[in-house]
């Protein structure tokens, strides 16, 4: 069942082994129904979460990207959700300057036994991505674009104001 | 590589939402895949065979299952893939029951989902590698830190199974807090005589090591080979020739020091050996009062001492020893009480704690065993006891219960019966918390056999009225105010974490909770095991608990130390981080941030600074491999091109179409 | 004596004990200027300090491991060599540094635009208090400084250096402009617009890493993720979105390191506004973690650390 | 010494005007500027927050507002009842959706925050102890007082942030410097019955008897108090606990004003103590007889 309409929109899920994945087979289960368009990734720690994975899916086409760790301080490996955090808070604003909707990007924590939460936070992500719709390709998507982009390249002077004056 | 893919129907649980059939189908067509199929059950027996024939037939060397949670199954397919010669890494799991079949019931949206999460799982195996793990030798030592019933009864344990132990106390004798007790509930025994025996053990048994006076200072290495640095504070009595003999502590002129043992219900010498039972009975000085150590002058222990053990200008001293296993066993401290100011902040002397009365009721305590209130010295007749002071309480933040105050409550307020049978105890109480076997009906003896008065209702105000104490409260099921006049008021103060046990977490890489009570591994499963390797928890150092609770859990450290070190070798997860010596450029960020203390900075042959992981130690978290902005240290089985990939075979970036 | 002869008597007094000291000297032609390596009294006389002298020296630090020497620094340039020895990438009693309180050095993408022709090569160039005169094709055009200002330098906060072993110059008591307007109109458009913007500008970009190979945080040397196999995290393909997965690299790598000296963007080829990134991204780390890189010593990056209660980082309770 | 608003209160005007008097009379000799709000009206008191919030909030708001009109940011005030409804409204009006409501009431609109204290938290806060000592011209050396608080001085904590609320200090230390021995008494911050002065007589009486009970228990020659309605229910009522509970209590009530007045050498009418029900002249002869028997001796 996808959100909202038939069709699936593509949503990367980084989660950690200890808490958020066994949260989401909590949420299995119990049988608590979720969207199908997230696909997850266990990593065993969000400290293991670069940040860059997350630019790397979003510049390959995701439409969304979920990430989710143990609730601070009750990280598996005492301080990895720490550091995850700080990543993690700065790309999230760092992406606006991008022109990429940070709010294809989200993290978030469950702990192994939240699988109500687990189900709340897919239900409502997956419902945010389907309101912002398919993402742009930041690659053209046709051999008649890429040949545009060439020619507006080609065509333009000073990329930003700064340069001009 | 030649890989093999087994989609699990788990009878009807994934078949019934998802179609295995196609998906089997369709992964055949994923790169290098060679062998596909699906099977009713793939973990019973007949399906891991399958597995196996199919590696032999197929000359498979990677293998993908899609079933439920690898949290569930993975070590059983490791097993399996081993026993038909592949190495166990050299394996992937796609979880299509709880993360697909049980979450929705759109059958072609599951296959699809189904058929994306084996992509993903082939995907990554593709860059798996088999991983070995080391062996090593573990040290046959353990270290007991906290001399306390928990620590007393894991040492005696590990000692009696045949492990050398280290017992480190921070006080100058063992026995922690039930050594302060008088008798405990529910069988109003001796305290001292269950737990004396002990601790007498404890000093005699030939393979335990005992320091007190000590605390850690610094602890290195890992599971098996644990490398600690103790700390024994200056006692200024050289204990190798005191006897204990107490004359000392008769002939000192310095009266005033705390008595700390006896929880500051009067004082005692500078020289003190803190109660007969003592394990070392040995005496130590206090140096905050004694005159000698203070101003020169005096020397009156050195002179009486008839082994001349006195030696004033002794330092503390460092001792270093290995250890295999730790058992932390750090036991709690009480709350501070005067954050309450409805209880008088302490302007009046006759609001105590449960444990101050412990020790007037003590025959060995300040008082020889007769109630005296503190202000007078007079027999108390009317004795308010107050609970969860300190406990259940948001406002002082503790919120949590303490567990045994409850019980210990109604044991004062029976032996308060048995001291001064002309007495009435009150209780002011939330909810009578009496979980334990006989502890209800204990608790119910107080009540109709002691005559002890339950009021269930919190205390708003204690304020002198003449010699007595006004104990004003609610009493909520009677839905009015009350007020009690009371001759001595016990304050059923609250549990809380030892202090230093945040810092010692540090040292240990022990996480403390936030109120300081260090977390175990898992709250069911594994109750002593701390995320660290190697290091247990015992008793109330893990939160609140009662004798029969620390003494159980002592054993149960024990018994996880015992079991660790019964293996002549460990083996180490191999799945831990590497360092690519020729990518790293020795920054040692990663370093900095491995909780685990597990790289260090090496020198090549260049004499260029570079990182080496201690694969021992290193417990795979991969907080190292986002640090390193060379990407030279990768956490194995998760590395950078493993999880790419992932993501690849999910989101495909789009090419040039030129290109293609 | 002038702050030049003034630099060189510091210089000469320490040039016996130092494997070299990094400087500036007059490049291809009157107008360019270009890094200069002084390891005895003849190079020192080549010496020069002119607002044309823009390279970082500490690009070059690292690249010294091991060695002793000097480095003639601008305020900006001293805050990549404090973030350097926060890091531990140098040590101090390896570096000595002769700081100059810099007045501000020009754009010469601004002068290229304030001439009237193509500059090529530069006959003579003059520099006056408040003025350049260049002489071009036997013609002389007067630009005012203030004018080709680099735009890092209208918002410098630090123009004196924040360490240094020999002090040259007045220090500076005025407060520049804040901002930036253009980065402020940038950040300010819709999200579509900046999208195409970056779509458009990194179609541009041909890969050639000047910004990397300038950038004097850019420590991994020949392992840059970029350009290696093992890990893969981009391929070589020239697309608009595996060339902005490098800059992302980039911008990700030096969170909470910056030190906003400019040279990425000055050494881009094909005038990709890398700062518009930088800038921003070093807003966030001063309003998350209240730390700009290389302004005090013993400071940790601060995704290099952590603290239990993130005072400014709002957990996302849903 | 910079001015403050100040702002009376309506007890002030009736039943407590020598709290009023004395307070303006002691705040003059400690250099305290007080300057009336001009046009206060009532805070509200007790009735009108029991029948809305909003209307409360606006009534003490107008108050607020005046002295923001006035171009100060400060109002203090004797009345603890004062007190808290002005700093009551003073937080509630932190939310926007609620002071926009009280704000709609009001034809002046209250912009920003305005502080209130406590007279009594003024003088422990901005007239150094040193100075107080140095102006004491008639030490009340050998009077044994008890400093009664009230149940709302201190109350709730996190409103009024200033001293302990079970354990206040604030007057304890202020008669000590005037030379008071101050009793340790217990019952500072109990409640006296309030407003069921007139109600429930049988309250009053009750409660109030025990503060006296528990004052001559220490052997008190007077109690002090900072509040309108706890020094009536103590004083004026004083011969009606005696008959309630065939007691014979003879302690006067001082307003801590009046003492601290009568220490600075204040003209006893500034303070009215004539205003006193109990008899307050024995505590005035103890204090000469002490007097002279120092000098004798």
């Amino acid at each position: 069942m996808p959100a909202q309409d038939e069709r699936e929109l593509r949503i990367v899920g980084f989660l950690c082994n200890w808490c958020s994945y066994g949260g989401a087979d909590t949420a299995g289960v119990a049988r608590f129904t979720q969207p199908t368009d997230l696909r997850i990734i266990r990593v065993p720690c969000s400290g293991r979460i670069d940040p860059l994975f997350v630019v790397r899916a979003l510049l390959n086409g995701a439409d969304g990207v979920l990430v989710s760790g143990c609730h601070p301080r009750d990280c598996h490996y005492a301080e990895g959700n720490f550091y995850a955090r700080r990543r993690l808070e700065m790309l999230k604003r760092f992406l606006p300057i991008t022109g990429i909707d940070e709010r294809r990007f989200e993290y978030t924590w469950v702990s192994a036994s939240e699988g109500q939460r687990w189900q709340h936070v897919v239900t409502e992500f997956t419902r945010r991505i389907h309101e912002l719709g398919p993402a742009q390709s930041f690659n053209p998507a046709t051999q008649e674009e890429w040949f545009n982009l060439a020619l507006n390249e080609a065509s333009k002077g000073e990329a930003c104001a700064c340069h001009g004056s | 590589m030649r890989i093999g893919v087994f989609i699990c129907h788990c009878g009807s649980n994934i078949a019934g939402t998802v179609d295995c059939e196609s998906v089997a189908e369709l992964a055949s067509g994923f790169p290098e895949v060679v062998y596909s199929t699906d099977s009713m059950y793939t973990c019973s027996e007949p399906g891991q065979e399958g597995i196996i024939t199919a590696i032999h037939e197929q000359k498979l060397d990677g293998v993908v299952v899609a079933s439920c949670t690898p949290r569930m199954h993975e070590p059983t397919f490791r097993r399996a893939v081993e026993r038909a010669g592949l190495n166990r890494y050299m394996f992937e799991m796609a979880n299509i029951r709880e993360h697909v079949s049980w979450i929705g019931k759109d059958k072609e949206h599951n296959t699809n989902k189904a058929a994306d999460l084996v992509l993903m799982a082939v995907e990554k195996l593709r860059r798996n590698r088999p991983l070995v793990p080391k062996s090593f030798e573990t040290i046959k030592r353990v270290l007991v830190i906290g001399g306390g019933v928990a620590g007393i009864q894991a040492a005696l344990d590990c000692a009696d199974g045949g492990l050398d132990v280290v017992m480190v106390e921070r006080d100058q004798s063992i026995g922690g807090k039930m050594a302060k007790l008088d008798k405990t509930f529910p069988t109003i025994d001796c305290s001292s005589c269950v737990l004396g025996p002990k601790m007498v053990d404890i000093a005699q048994h030939e393979k335990i090591t005992l320091h007190t006076c000590a605390e850690i200072e610094a602890v290195s290495g890992y599971v098996g080979n644990f490398s600690v640095t103790i700390r024994r504070r200056a006692t200024y009595v050289d204990w190798t020739k005191c006897t204990g003999c107490g004359v000392c502590t008769e002939k000192c002129p310095s009266k005033r020091s705390p008595d700390v043992f006896n929880e500051f219900m009067g004082t005692t010498t500078a020289i003190n050996i803190p109660f007969p039972q003592a394990i070392p009975k040995k005496a130590a000085i206090n140096p905050a009062t004694c005159t000698m150590i203070q101003k020169g002058k005096c020397g009156v222990c050195a002179k009486v001492c008839p082994v001349g053990c006195i030696d004033y200008e002794q330092q503390d001293e460092l001792i270093n020893v290995d250890v295999g296993a730790i058992v932390v066993a750090t036991g709690y401290d009480l709350f501070d009480w005067h954050k309450y100011p409805q209880y008088g902040e302490g302007r009046y002397p006759d609001v105590i704690t449960s444990l101050q009365y412990e020790r007037l009721l003590s025959a060995s305590g300040p008082t020889g065993g007769h109630i005296k209130r503190p202000s007078d010295g007079k027999e108390p007749k009317n004795v308010v006891f107050i609970q969860c002071v300190g406990s259940r309480d948001r406002s002082v933040d503790r919120p949590y219960c303490s567990g045994f105050c409850c019980m210990y409550t109604a044991k004062q307020a029976i032996l308060t019966k048995d001291h001064i049978p002309d007495s009435q105890s009150y209780v002011f109480y939330m909810d009578i918390r009496a979980p334990g076997k006989g502890y209800d009906e204990f608790t119910r003896r107080a009540m109709e056999e002691y005559g002890a008065q339950y009021v269930r209702g919190r205390v708003a105000m204690i304020y002198p009225h003449g010699e007595q104490l006004m104990v004003r409260g609610a009493d909520t099921l009677a839905g009015t105010q009350v007020e009690v006049p009371a001759d001595l008021v016990v304050l059923a103060t609250g549990v809380e974490a030892a202090q230093g046990a945040v810092k010692l977490g540090e040292t240990l890489r022990v996480v403390p909770d936030q109120y300081g009570f260090f977390v175990e591994s898992h709250p069911k499963l594994k109750p002593v095991e701390t995320n660290t390797a190697g290091v247990y928890l015992a008793g109330a150092c893990q939160g609140p608990k009662d004798i029969p609770t620390s003494v159980g859990q002592g054993s149960a450290a024990a018994a996880k130390a015992l079991g660790l070190l019964s293996k002549e070798r460990l083996e180490s997860d191999p799945a831990v981080s590497k360092v690519n010596l020729s990518r790293c450029v020795g920054c040692q960020k990663c370093i900095g941030t491995c909780p685990f203390g597990a790289i260090k900075a090496i020198t090549d042959r260049q004499g260029k600074l570079k990182a080496e992981v201690i694969e021992t130690v290193c417990q795979g978290c991969g907080i190292c491999t986002v640090t390193c902005p060379q990407g030279a240290i990768q956490l194995e089985h998760f590395t950078d091109n493993q999880i790419l990939a992932e993501v690849n075979a999910l989101c495909p970036p789009k090419m040039n179409a030129s290109f293609e | 004596m002038s702050q030049l002869e003034e630099l060189k008597a510091a210089i000469r007094g320490h040039l016996d004990s130092l494997d070299c000291v990094i400087g500036w000297e007059q490049g291809y032609d009157p107008l360019h200027a270009t890094p200069l390596f002084i390891r005895n009294e003849s190079d020192l006389e080549r010496l020069s300090i002119s607002p044309l002298a823009v390279h970082n020296p500490a690009t070059y630090a690292t690249g010294f491991a091991g060695k002793k020497i000097g480095m003639v620094v601008r305020g900006c340039h001293s805050r990549s060599i404090i973030e350097l020895l926060n890091e531990k990438l140098i040590e101090r009693e390896n570096v000595v540094l002769f700081g100059l309180c810099c007045d501000g050095v020009v754009s010469q993408r601004k002068i290229r635009t304030a001439l009237p022709a193509d500059p090529g090569f530069v006959e003579a160039v003059e520099i006056g208090d408040d003025a350049l005169h260049i002489t071009l094709a036997g013609e002389k055009t007067t630009i005012k400084l203030q004018d080709v200002l680099a735009d890092k330098c209208r918002i410098c906060a630090y123009p004196d250096p924040l360490l240094a072993d020999v002090l040259i110059g007045n220090k500076h008591d005025s407060r520049p402009e804040e901002t930036l307007a253009c980065q402020e109109a940038f950040e300010a458009k819709p999200n579509a617009e900046k999208f195409t913007f970056w779509q458009d500008t990194m179609s541009r970009c041909i890969r050639c890493y000047a910004c990397r190979n300038v950038c004097p945080m850019c420590v991994c040397q020949d392992y840059c993720i970029a350009a290696s196999r093992d890990p893969l995290w981009m391929s070589q393909e020239n697309s608009p979105a595996e060339n902005f997965m490098f800059q992302m690299i980039h911008v990700s790598h030096l969170t909470g390191r910056c030190t906003e000296c400019g040279e990425c963007e000055r050494a881009c080829p094909v005038d990709i506004p890398l700062m518009l990134l930088r800038r921003y991204m070093n807003k966030q780390v001063q309003e998350v973690f209240g730390h700009q890189a290389g302004t005090s010593l013993d400071k940790t990056p601060p995704l290099l650390t952590f603290q239990v209660e993130e005072a400014r980082i709002k957990e996302r309770d849903w | 010494m910079a001015k403050i608003a100040y702002y009376p209160g309506c007890s002030g005007q009736s039943t407590s005007l020598e709290y009023d008097l004395s307070t303006r009379a002691v705040c003059r000799a400690l250099g305290i500027e007080l300057v009336d709000i001009e046009d206060w009206s009532c805070c509200g008191s007790t009735p009108a927050h029991t029948v809305n919030h909003v209307l409360s909030a606006a009534l003490s708001a107008r108050n607020l507002a005046l002295v923001e009109q006035q171009g100060m940011d400060t109002v203090t005030t004797p009345c603890p009842s004062c007190l808290s409804n002005l700093r009551t409204a003073a937080h509630k009006m932190e939310d926007a959706s609620f002071r926009d409501q009280a704000n709609a009431l009001l034809d002046t609109p209250c912009t920003t925050k305005i502080e209130t204290l406590s007279v009594l938290q003024v003088i422990a806060e901005q007239v150094d102890a040193e100075t107080i000592r140095a102006k004491v011209v008639r030490p009340l050396t050998g009077l044994k007082v008890a400093c009664y608080y009230g149940c709302i001085m201190n109350r709730p904590p996190a409103l009024m942030q200033f001293d302990n609320h079970e354990n206040p200090m604030a007057m304890d230390k202020l008669m000590g410097l005037l030379g008071a021995e101050v009793v340790p008494y217990p019952l500072k911050v109990e409640c006296c019955g309030a407003s069921f002065g007139v109600p429930r007589v049988d309250i009053v009486t009750r409660l109030a008897g025990k503060l006296l009970d528990a004052g001559r228990d220490l052997d008190a020659d007077a109690f002090v108090t900072a509040c309108p309605l706890c020094q009536m229910n103590l004083d004026m009522r004083q011969g009606q606990i005696n008959t309630a509970l065939k007691e014979n209590f003879r302690i006067p009530i001082f307003y801590y004003t009046q003492l601290l007045g009568y220490a600075l050498g204040i003209d006893d009418k500034e303070l009215k103590f004539n205003k006193l029900c109990v008899n307050p002249r024995p505590v005035f002869k103890k204090l000469s007889e002490l007097k002279e028997a120092a000098q004798a001796g």
